[in-house]
């Protein structure tokens, strides 16, 4: 039982720190890709990533249990479900919102988010549900290190995830006209593309990747309104952190943010925001666009 | 305007300045000459008048409040409350008590303080309820203690275990509930006398309830002697807990006791599993939930879990059946388990109380029968006493041990050595 | 920073000496409405009338100036801390408590406005809501002289030394008129603020740092002023429910209440002192009212909900919130009387500035 | 003239509550080169987001092929064959000269590949060919310029709405962006062109229009044009 602390000569568990950190890192990164999309084609930074994830996942675990589907189709369903409600998110709310100031998209997605922790709240309760997780089984042993299989499951979609999305922004038509509107809305206008059609994908693909990173947190986290709180905000703070409008940044700032967390939470568990926070000032004010974001120009 | 307005005599604003101040102070001088305006008439007058009028008191009805979350993280808590207000139910369509039905208020406070001060003031100064059932959280019965205390409102069963509430004796507010230390030294005695552990770790939520945990822990293992435990904390807003478990896992203990609520507690189980760290497990009442099977996963098998109440699910314990029945009946959505346990057992204790009253129903009656009230055996609660100088409650509890799904006991009511 | 203290003057003195009358004559008028119980209705104000306070010290900030916060529950735990350490710990009275924890606050607002000139819109944001995170986590951690999550509870009761006299605030209906008396004095103070110099280079730089730069507006100073007067409001406020509660917990000061806060200024109209007020009365009442609904009884978490629509709706079709309805509808009478109504476009659009009076 | 591809009927248009344009009327023969001419604010960029769909119409009518175009928005015009370099180039500076050429033909995508026009493209600019690669936002100028109408053409437009190519471009760039423009004409696209260089507009225009302060104030064959007094004292320095 002691091997751990007596193989290494400090006190600390480094190495299982460092991967307990990646894991909760991958879901923090997750969740802020959806944010980072959202913010790429939209310009809107929102702050109801984590309730639209919460109230998919609720959606997953409907047709999981009364419909008693297979994962599979649930996932699926699901996916189709969040892709038209983050579009209908934008067209119906969203669309009708100046985005004059900062402020406006903000109080507008924190209204989102409380209407929707409300409506999740009145229609499946706050009891704490589990959610069967997509993979089970004995965890991944290195030396003394043990990587649970959701865990393992979870870094890896991530990475494949942030693969794709670079692929999709890269390469497909639809991905590059989603930059030329972040870029300029009127000249991506002027070669045709439908703002409002690229801001509805935006919507929906970022509320998609909400339900992946939803249905990936519950097993872990449990179901219930207030499941993506804590991830959310931390999300939030990665993707800001990591630039905003740059996945790999996502990335980089969430798992910072993970392994900050763990090493924290190891050591003073009380301080494990503070840190975080502390760090997240100090690293805005040296790069106030964030690690790998650019710097925007402020329009006179 | 501006430019008009502008010329305007210098002294308006001289004027101006002065009205607020000396108005508003005014006012408040005028407010504390006469301090018996707010709360006083109601109590006044039932002390002297010959048929006293009693708040929330008529002949056909009894005003009876409570608070807690009906939403956010704590929400969960909300059954408590939803299923007291069931069991008003059921007692009203039984005919109420001494010819009275229960009107039963329950405020959401949304676990925020300030908010349930704004609901206690209202249940108390515009429901103008008789008494209160049930209130929920230590930080929160904190917050309105003093004001329920000055206006004599009889509180049953605040929930929360904290012992602030008890100690010292508060007139009219009734524990009922184990209180932490108690329960915490129950465990560490039995840990260490009948488990033999011989290293202890807490894990416990850093609050009032978690930190009373772990202090009596620490006072007993100080009182015999032995070296300190090791207290890994959570925070409630935490959801992450690979951490904790790391840590509790490298300060090497062989038994682990957990002072946390079933969402993290069942997630540290699940994480002490996945790394494969197997200590011997200890837990407060607070876990008593059928939901923390399927919360901690195989890991939990052999636990020890505290309790005061009966195992909700033994059907060879007529209480218990009746109990089923009820909420089959009445609380037909809520899920089965410790909260509504814990609510259907504070409708009995505290509908007991107005039935010994009688029909001339006064707080002060009230109080004095529950003052009386000894060895009580109708609630779920096994014996519940209290006394003029006593309003603690339960003082006795016993094991059971998660196998396979299921609460085994195995121990009988175990008090303080 | 030179204010002077009064510059509302003339006809537009009407709508004060009203307010004030409607504070004044309130207790009087909730003792005589049936089915009411006025201490609770006092409380309930009191502590509307307090988070005004911070409403309209964070909208010196967001309206004013143009900085996001979402961390002034932050402030406004520091405020509540220090003036219950001070008074339940040192035994200091209430008003030097008050003084102290405003000092204090306005000093940690100032420190917080230094990283804050390096950041902008989503990045402040994030700055400053960890703020707001880590303020109650570093009251648990220091537990041992902050009382830790229990929280500080039966503090002593608010009193003012007036010479020979001490007044006490004991019941709600004193409480409520010390707080009104606060919210006065604070509310003329942040007219003035926003009619002087300091407010229109806190203008300047909301509508362009470029510009305001240009303009000689130094805007390390007047950012970092806007940060701290802020925070004073809030601290200040902090103090005052404090007192009002006798007790205070780190449950008191979650995002949710920094939340709150924002939608009191979006509620109320950025940038107008009188929108902070009302936005703050509103809300706290809202919740209240909806309890009174019946289909509460089956949807208590009803009022997120109503919350979250207000939030939208407010954006969407009343974006000066309700500051702007009373002032377009104000112009509009106006308009009528002098010219007819066809010019009312025109003044509302001059009437955009921003800046009340 | 036969029907024109272009009609302005009677247009009026507001920013705001600025009214920019009056009443302006205008027509553009199909394989045209049309100039507008103006002082600054003038109304001839407003001319221009009204026929591209940026801007709404409050009043008037927009007639393309001989339908109605006045309220639709951009991405359906440039469906139907409007296609506008706005001023100031505005390239897409992240990206890189492919991918903004690629979006030119963003519309299109559906109807086949843009290979044609691609090759099209660097024939009239064969330094883009070179940079393909290179983020269009380290171009100079001139290439920058080269981009944006490149970018346009991939839409391959019955109707070029150009937007000052001039505008700060060295005069041999100029001489070259000229060049390329009667050649789009040749090719058979339409062109309605802004600009302030009134010398080179006239040269290579078949009719001008006269703007001022959101109206037309004159409007006639470019040879005409310049003829006329008051043109050569405004705008052609005589």
């Amino acid at each position: 039982m002691l091997s751990v602390t007596s193989d290494i000569p400090t006190d600390l568990p480094w190495g299982q720190l460092l991967v307990n950190g990646l894991a909760l890192g991958s879901l923090y990164a997750l969740t802020a890709f959806g944010i980072v999309l959202i913010y790429k084609t939209t310009k809107v930074i929102t702050f109801a990533q984590g309730e639209t994830a919460m109230f998919s996942t609720f959606v997953a675990f409907t047709l999981l249990t009364v419909f008693q589907l297979p994962f599979t189709v649930a996932f699926i369903l699901t996916l189709a479900f969040a892709g038209v409600f983050g579009a209908l998110i934008e067209r119906v709310v969203l669309r009708h919102i100046s985005t004059t100031t900062v402020l406006n998209p903000v109080i507008v997605t924190v209204g989102l988010s409380l209407i929707l922790l409300g409506t999740a709240g009145w229609i499946w309760g706050y009891e704490i549900r589990t959610f069967p997780a997509p993979v089970a089984g004995p965890p991944l042993r290195f030396a003394t290190i043990v990587v649970s299989q959701l865990n393992a499951l979870t870094f890896l979609v991530t990475l494949v995830l942030m693969t794709v999305l670079f692929a999709f922004f890269r390469f497909s038509p639809t991905g590059i006209a989603m930059r030329a509107v972040a870029e300029n809305r009127t000249a991506a206008q002027l070669m045709g593309i439908s703002i409002g059609r690229m801001n509805a994908l935006g919507w929906g693909m970022g509320t998609a990747m909400g339900a992946v990173t939803g249905m990936l947190i519950a097993p872990l986290n449990y179901l219930d309104p207030s499941m993506m709180g804590d991830v959310a905000l931390k999300a939030f703070a990665a993707a800001v952190v990591g630039g905003l409008t740059s996945l790999p940044g996502a990335v980089v700032g969430g798992l910072l943010l993970g392994i900050i967390d763990s090493v924290v939470g190891f050591e003073v568990p009380e301080l494990r925001n503070t840190i975080a926070f502390v760090l997240i000032v100090l690293v805005l004010v040296v790069r106030p666009s964030g690690l790998l974001g650019k710097h925007e120009i402020k329009k006179v | 305007m501006q430019r008009l307005s502008r010329m305007q005599d210098r002294t308006v604003r001289r004027v101006a300045l002065a009205v607020p101040l000396v108005v508003a102070l005014l006012a408040v001088s005028c407010g504390s000459a006469t301090p018996a305006a707010t709360a006083a008439p109601a109590t006044a007058a039932a002390t002297t008048t010959a048929k006293p009028i009693v708040p929330g008191v008529t002949d056909t009805e009894v005003v009876v409040g409570s608070w807690g979350p009906q939403d956010g993280p704590a929400g969960a808590y909300g059954t408590i409350d939803r299923t007291l207000d069931a069991y008003f139910k059921m007692i009203n369509d039984q005919g109420g008590i001494n010819g009275r039905k229960i009107r039963f208020i329950y405020e959401n406070d949304s676990y925020q303080p300030a908010k349930t001060v704004a609901a206690v003031k209202k249940l108390v100064e515009e429901d103008k309820v008789f008494a209160l059932c049930g209130g929920l959280g230590t930080a929160h019965n904190a917050a309105v203690m003093d004001y329920l205390v000055a206006n004599n409102v009889p509180h049953v069963w605040p929930a929360t275990g904290t012992t602030a509430l008890a100690v010292p004796l508060k007139k009219n507010i009734y524990a009922v509930q184990l209180n932490y230390t108690t329960e915490a030294t129950l465990a560490t005695q039995y840990a260490l006398d009948t488990m033999g552990s011989k290293q202890i770790a807490v894990f416990y939520q850093n609050d009032a309830f978690g930190k009373e945990g772990l202090d009596a822990v620490q006072a007993e293992l100080k009182k015999r002697n032995l070296p300190a435990a090791t207290g890994v904390s959570y925070e409630t807003a935490d959801t992450n807990f690979s951490a904790q478990a790391l840590k509790l896992q490298t300060s090497g203990a062989d038994t682990v006791i957990l002072y946390a609520v079933p969402k993290p507690g069942g997630s540290i189980i699940a994480e002490m599993g996945k790394i494969g760290y197997a200590p011997k497990l200890l837990s407060s009442s607070v876990i008593n939930d059928p939901s923390i099977f399927q919360l901690a996963g195989p890991a939990i098998n052999g636990m020890l879990i505290e309790a005061y109440l009966p195992p909700f699910d033994d059907t060879s314990n007529p209480k218990i059946v009746e109990y089923q029945a009820f909420m089959a009946k009445y609380a037909p959505k809520e899920q089965i388990g410790g909260f509504t346990e814990a609510g259907y057992t504070y409708g009995q204790v505290f509908i007991e109380a107005l039935k010994r009253a009688g029909k001339e129903l006064t707080r002060e009656g009230f109080m004095t029968n529950l003052d009386q009230m000894q060895n009580f055996t109708g609630s779920l609660v096994p014996s519940l006493s209290y006394s003029p100088t006593d309003h603690a409650g339960v003082k006795a509890a016993y094991f059971q041990a998660a196998k396979d799904g299921k609460f085994v006991t195995v121990t009988g009511f175990i008090t303080l050595k | 920073m030179k204010v002077r203290w009064l510059r509302t003057r003339g006809r537009a003195m009407v709508p004060y000496g009203v307010g004030l009358a409607v504070v004044v004559v309130l207790p009087a008028l909730l003792d005589v409405v049936p089915g009411i119980a006025p201490g609770y209705i006092l409380y309930l104000v009191s502590l509307a009338l307090i988070y005004a306070i911070v409403a309209i010290g964070l909208g010196l900030l967001i309206g004013h100036t143009g900085q996001i916060s979402l961390g002034h529950a932050g402030f406004f735990a520091i405020g509540a801390y220090a003036s219950a350490l001070l008074t339940l710990r040192l035994g200091l009275p209430f008003v030097a408590a008050l003084l102290v924890a405003g000092a204090l606050t306005a000093t940690i607002g100032f420190l917080l406005g230094l990283p804050a000139l390096r950041l902008s819109g989503p990045y402040l944001a994030v700055a400053t809501l960890g703020f707001g995170l880590a303020i109650p986590q570093l009251v648990v951690w220091q537990g041992s002289w902050t009382g830790g999550s229990s929280g500080l509870h039966g503090l002593p009761l608010a009193s003012l030394p007036l010479g020979a006299f001490t007044i006490v605030f004991r019941t709600d209906q004193d409480y409520y008129y010390l707080a009104a008396a606060v919210l006065v004095v604070l509310t003329i103070f942040a007219r003035n603020v926003v009619a002087s110099h300091t407010g229109r280079a806190f203008v300047a730089i909301r509508d362009s740092e470029i510009a305001a730069r240009a303009m000689g507006v130094d805007l390390v100073r007047y950012k970092t002023t806007a940060f701290a007067l802020s925070a004073l409001y809030a601290g200040i406020a902090g103090s005052l429910y404090a007192h009002l509660l006798h007790g205070i917990s780190p449950e008191d000061f979650t995002v949710l209440l920094s939340v709150d806060f924002l939608t009191m200024i979006v509620l109320g109209g950025l940038g107008s002192v009188g929108g902070a007020l009302a936005g703050a009365l509103m809300l706290t009442f809202l919740q209240n009212a909806l309890t009174r609904l019946p289909v509460v009884h089956d949807f208590k978490n009803l009022y997120i909900v109503v919350l979250g629509a207000i939030l939208i709706l407010t954006i969407a079709f009343l974006p000066r919130g309700l500051a702007g309805i009373v002032r377009s509808s104000r112009l509009r009478w106006a308009a009528r009387v002098r010219d007819g109504a066809s010019r009312v476009d025109q003044i509302i659009e001059l009437g955009d500035g921003g800046v009340p009076q | 003239m036969a029907r024109p591809l272009l009609a302005v009927n009677e247009v009026e248009a507001y920013y705001g509550r600025v009214c920019a344009l009056h009443s302006v009327s205008l027509q553009v023969g199909e394989g045209s080169v049309v100039a507008l001419l103006g002082e600054n604010g003038a109304g001839k960029t407003t001319t221009l987001r009204v026929n591209s769909g940026l801007l709404r119409p409050t009043r008037g009518s927009v007639e393309f092929d001989g339908k109605r175009i006045d309220g639709s928005t951009p991405d359906r015009l440039v469906r139907a064959g409007i296609v506008q370099v706005p001023e100031g180039r505005q390239i897409f500076a992240d990206l890189t000269v492919r991918e903004n050429l690629l979006l030119g033909g963003y519309a299109r995508r559906q109807i086949g590949s843009t290979r044609p026009e691609q090759s099209r493209v660097f024939d009239y600019f064969p330094r883009l060919g070179e940079r393909l690669r290179q983020r269009a936002g380290t171009l100079s100028g001139g290439e920058q310029q080269m981009l944006a109408i490149g970018r346009a053409l991939m839409a391959r437009p019955r109707l070029l709405l150009l937007d000052e190519p001039s505008l700060g471009l060295a005069p041999l760039l100029v001489k070259e962006i000229f060049r390329v423009i009667s050649e789009i004409r040749a090719a058979g696209t339409t062109v309605l062109l802004v600009e302030q260089n009134a010398h080179m507009a006239l040269s290579i225009a078949d009719h001008a229009y006269v703007l001022e302060t959101g109206r037309v104030i004159l409007g006639d064959r470019s040879t005409a044009l310049r003829q006329r007094e008051e043109v050569r004292r405004a705008y052609l320095g005589h």
